[in-house]
């Protein structure tokens, strides 16, 4: 049981292949993702039931060892999160060993 | 005359559509499961691919097919040129550019529907048009990038993220839809009748109810988009604007798509399908692409316009008058 | 005589019905994904709607069948009410009235199959049943949500939230199943035979295949019901006195639906449809409509009432002993 | 990267359409919504796979600016909480502006 | 409003089942999944949509009272964890009462 | 003699597999959305265990079926054995034990397209191999566990989970696919042709076009393994040998299965079907049973060793192989 970052991100899900990418690039130890999500935010309403696919989210947590780790994931999403919107949260949490 | 419109409007897939549409309107919770309905799409374009192969393999490919084919990319890459230049003036150069990779390109189940209504009123229609198909998804994608690359970059003052070309180029030509038509029809071409008499029981005999499921879908989700649009905020542009765009784009692509297949010479079955794929706008290929290439852009300007004005326009109105306009041409 | 037992057990789907508690209860892990099992309950609907509404287009509307949808309505408004004050002694008032709208309303799965039932033993029946089914659906949610508004409110003395009339209406009359199966029902009278070619491959051929598999899951998810039951801690009312009541009410409500068929002389397979249709019980769209508008009422009352115990005995036992009763009533 | 609150609650899917509409009522910067949820608690298990629909959780997070809308958020909520069950837990965050 | 612990547990999905009975064993009041996610971590990607449904995550939320309740629910996941690989963060939130 | 080939890799289903690995190939994002494509896979085994339990009922059951079927459970307990140790010096206890059971147990889809490559070349096949293949399921998952506990204990010192024995039965012996090809076989043989005849336009007509969309899933989902692979580090056996074992050991099993056929003197197809079902390899039921009693073994070895490997070339080239091998013994 050790200190770490939480990390959640909801960007569109078109985008989920490119984010997991650019998150192996950034060296996060791991990620896990959930899909088909929906919601709203200040680009309006998104749909997770939208047959056209446009319009559905997906969430991503990461689990960072350290504050420098999240620098370098937040710091390689960032352009992504500025040009397609979405929602990034950093929190504290505690890792569980095994 | 009008019978034609009387025929459309009045078959099953239309009239799903409309009731599509009623649920959403009256806020019903009828809904087509998300993977079901996907896969009705997978199913459509799987079964049109087919039959076009097997109608290619069974009737000779000639100098005439190829021309068509030729004239059916010159159209995806044309539109979205003077779409880009039109709509310049009241838009940014990344929305202009989105729509008109939209209208530029094509789509499939329009034109799914537009081959089904020439089946009911029993006109014939040739299998490389579901070739033409394949071939208009893409162009319009890279032409919209390129437009927006010469003549919007300077716009935005800021470092974009780099352009990935080879993405770019697989989201648009290998995306789902434009390989798993060409896919099928390939396999189509290949195993000809022998292949059809074996799977005609899935792909041809229940085809027109799946398409009554499908646009059951289609009208709940096109309804769905006109709803929220109402409930959004006035952007830069007044919304009676973007209608009358999307009401005015496929009229002028419908001519000129006309106007193609007539100068090509082509029968009256194959010339209302490139009129309507000229007049149709992608909801599906082309937003996807946008939104990876060109997140600039305004997706609740092209969307709606694609999905919520032109699609049930060419559906319920198009189709049938595009006809009457041809037939009349053509003299039949 | 007891050959209808044995024709009503031993049908495909039936027999995949048991396959799925068996399933369930030896923890296999079959399953039929949800979106799929949604999806075969929309084409059932679908289905059953268009078939019905192509007869109604070839059967004259008269006043019998108006009649007969007037009882129809009246039944599911009685209903209700009766089981209230009848519950209403062992029950909280949200409990009663939840209880008492779930047999007041339909389950159209269990019409579904009573309709196969017919087709394979060979009885007619006319299309306006499926109508009756459309119409049943709703009443008795507003019922049971008046009835505890006037005899229930009082109990709780909380600050409830308040209940949005507009929504109610919405989710009782305009629920997804309702609204397919009247929208169905409508397309197929406007189309008619016509229309029933261009689908008939799709509705009514792969009809009994599809049956079997949606069985398949009602099985799971009957049985699963079942086994959560008896996990759960003794509530306010024990288990066997739940399940005496799940097992009593459809044979009441079959006797109040056949005497009413009787009276009104229906036709055999229609009288054994409308007696169906009142004893069987709604596991879908009430349940929803409850816990939107009164969700005091314990889901796990009212939800494995009829899932789990009435759903079963009307397909296994209820069926062709309601069509055994009734024909010696005729006199077949 | 500002602090902010984190909320996250659990109801039955029926009720997603109407959650959404009090969060907005309430002046929610936005939310994000995963559908298809399972789960137990007091009133039971509920099986995110029942084809009836009546027995399905989803998972709401709503990323707040801090406890004023917090509050405003909860007491939003509360009485459609009580009455039908779930779970609302809020916790503290880095919201990563971009 | 009082304070709480937030599990947050990642799994095969395989195992869902028999997590949801350690869980009950444990002693959680109550657990919260999501099924069908994706992910990556020591083991390599799983992907969300493996129609094989050998490579696919569920994600179990637990909101526990205090520390020990954590320990006991902890304690009791760590073999399964050990053995077949996942993710387990516990942080710091406060539990909405109605 | 070729014929064969051109017969297995012209016809629709084979073609759609490689489109399917053409599309992952070239990174399309072509995709049968999952819920879908389990249902699919639910709809062969229903279909085909329909068809088998039909079959059945028409046919006598006699004693060389019933050895027949004692031959299939005594292959799917022999082969793991012998993989085990053969595979012991190279590879750890577990990682032994699960590619001994995965290749001891079977894969219904490769049996599913056998069964449809013998009614396109018009070669006749029994309903009971249907019932060999679900025999043969879950044996060699039994027989892994025992040669793991047995053999591989000792290894790992560490205090282990206990091995819940009921629960590995219930997975092994009760898993969905197995129950579900066993009841379907059951309720076809219970309904014979009266059943068939209601259910024959879902389970018979479309089979070979539902067959070709799941080829394409599986030609997705395989090639996404081997690309998958293909990232992956360097682990304590390098692929090229891994690769080897897993075209190895469908011809040593296709050679065992062909054999003990031969002496039981099936006819040409049902010998076929066995040396198949000997040779395929599970990568549904056997892996998820591994993740449960034996996480210890590494899913990147067998899961892409059967999925990637074995299973693409079954359908491709193993199936015709042993067809001709098997012919041009029995003298055909
Ligand atoms: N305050 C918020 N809380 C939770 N999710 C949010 C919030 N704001 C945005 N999102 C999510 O991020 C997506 C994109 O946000 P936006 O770019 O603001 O439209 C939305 O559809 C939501 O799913
Ligand atoms: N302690 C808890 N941790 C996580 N989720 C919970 C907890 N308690 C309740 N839930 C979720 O809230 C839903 C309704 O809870 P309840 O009203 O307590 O039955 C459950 O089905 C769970 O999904
Ligand atoms: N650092 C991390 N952040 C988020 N999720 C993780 C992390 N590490 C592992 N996971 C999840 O746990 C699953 C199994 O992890 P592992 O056993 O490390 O392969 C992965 O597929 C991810 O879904
Ligand atoms: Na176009
Ligand atoms: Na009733
Ligand atoms: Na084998």
């Amino acid at each position: 049981m050790k200190p770490c970052k939480r990390i959640e991100i909801v960007v569109e899900e078109h985008l989920a292949g490119r984010m997991a990418d650019q998150l192996d690039a950034a060296g996060a130890p791991g990620y896990t993702v959930i899909r088909r999500a929906g919601g709203r935010g200040v680009r309006g309403v998104r749909r997770a039931d939208d047959p056209t696919g446009t319009a559905t989210n997906c969430v991503f947590i990461v689990a960072c060892d350290d504050d420098a780790q999240v620098e370098k994931v937040v710091a390689a999403i960032r352009v992504m999160l500025k040009r397609s919107g979405g929602l990034c949260l950093v929190s504290d949490a505690h890792w569980i060993g095994y | 005359m009008d019978s034609l419109f009387l025929a459309n409007l009045g078959s099953p897939p239309l009239l799903f559509f409309f009731l599509g549409v009623a649920a959403a309107f009256v806020r019903s919770d009828l809904e087509i499961p998300t993977q079901v309905a996907k896969f009705l799409s997978v199913y459509l374009l799987f079964a049109i691919g087919f039959k076009g192969g097997v109608a290619l393999a069974e009737s000779p490919l000639d100098a005439s097919v190829g021309l068509g084919l030729l004239a059916a990319v010159g159209l995806a890459a044309a539109v979205p040129v003077y779409v880009f230049f039109l709509l310049r003036r009241r838009l940014s150069a990344a929305d202009a550019a989105a729509i008109s990779a939209t209208y530029g390109s094509v789509s499939a189940v329009t034109f799914v529907t537009a081959a089904a209504y020439l089946d009911s009123v029993g006109v014939a229609w040739g299998g490389h048009l579901v070739a033409a198909m394949a071939l208009m998804e893409s162009p319009a994608i890279i032409i919209g990038i390129l437009l927006y690359r010469v003549f919007g970059q300077r716009e935005s003052g800021e470092r974009a993220e780099a352009l990935d070309w080879g993405e770019l180029l697989r989201e648009s030509c290998l995306n789902g839809s434009v390989f798993l038509i060409v896919g099928s029809m390939l396999i189509g071409w290949i195993t000809g009748s022998r292949g059809m008499e074996q799977i005609a029981p899935f792909v041809v005999e229940p085809f027109i109810g799946i398409l009554c499921l499908f646009l059951l879908d289609m009208g709940l989700v096109a309804a769905h988009r006109i709803i929220d649009l109402s409930k959004a905020r006035e952007g830069v542009i007044p919304w009676p604007t973007l209608v009358g765009f999307a009401l005015v784009l496929p009229l002028v692509n419908a001519m000129l798509g006309g106007s193609v297949a007539l100068l090509l010479g082509m029968s009256e079955g194959d010339a209302l399908l490139l009129t309507v794929l000229a007049a149709s706008a992608s909801y599906i290929a082309v937003p996807a692409a946008m939104r990876l290439a060109l997140p600039e852009a305004n997706p609740s300007l092209y969307l709606p316009m694609a999905l919520a004005v032109t699609f049930p326009f060419n559906l319920l109105v198009g189709i049938p008058a595009y006809h009457l306009a041809l037939r009349s041409i053509i003299g039949n």
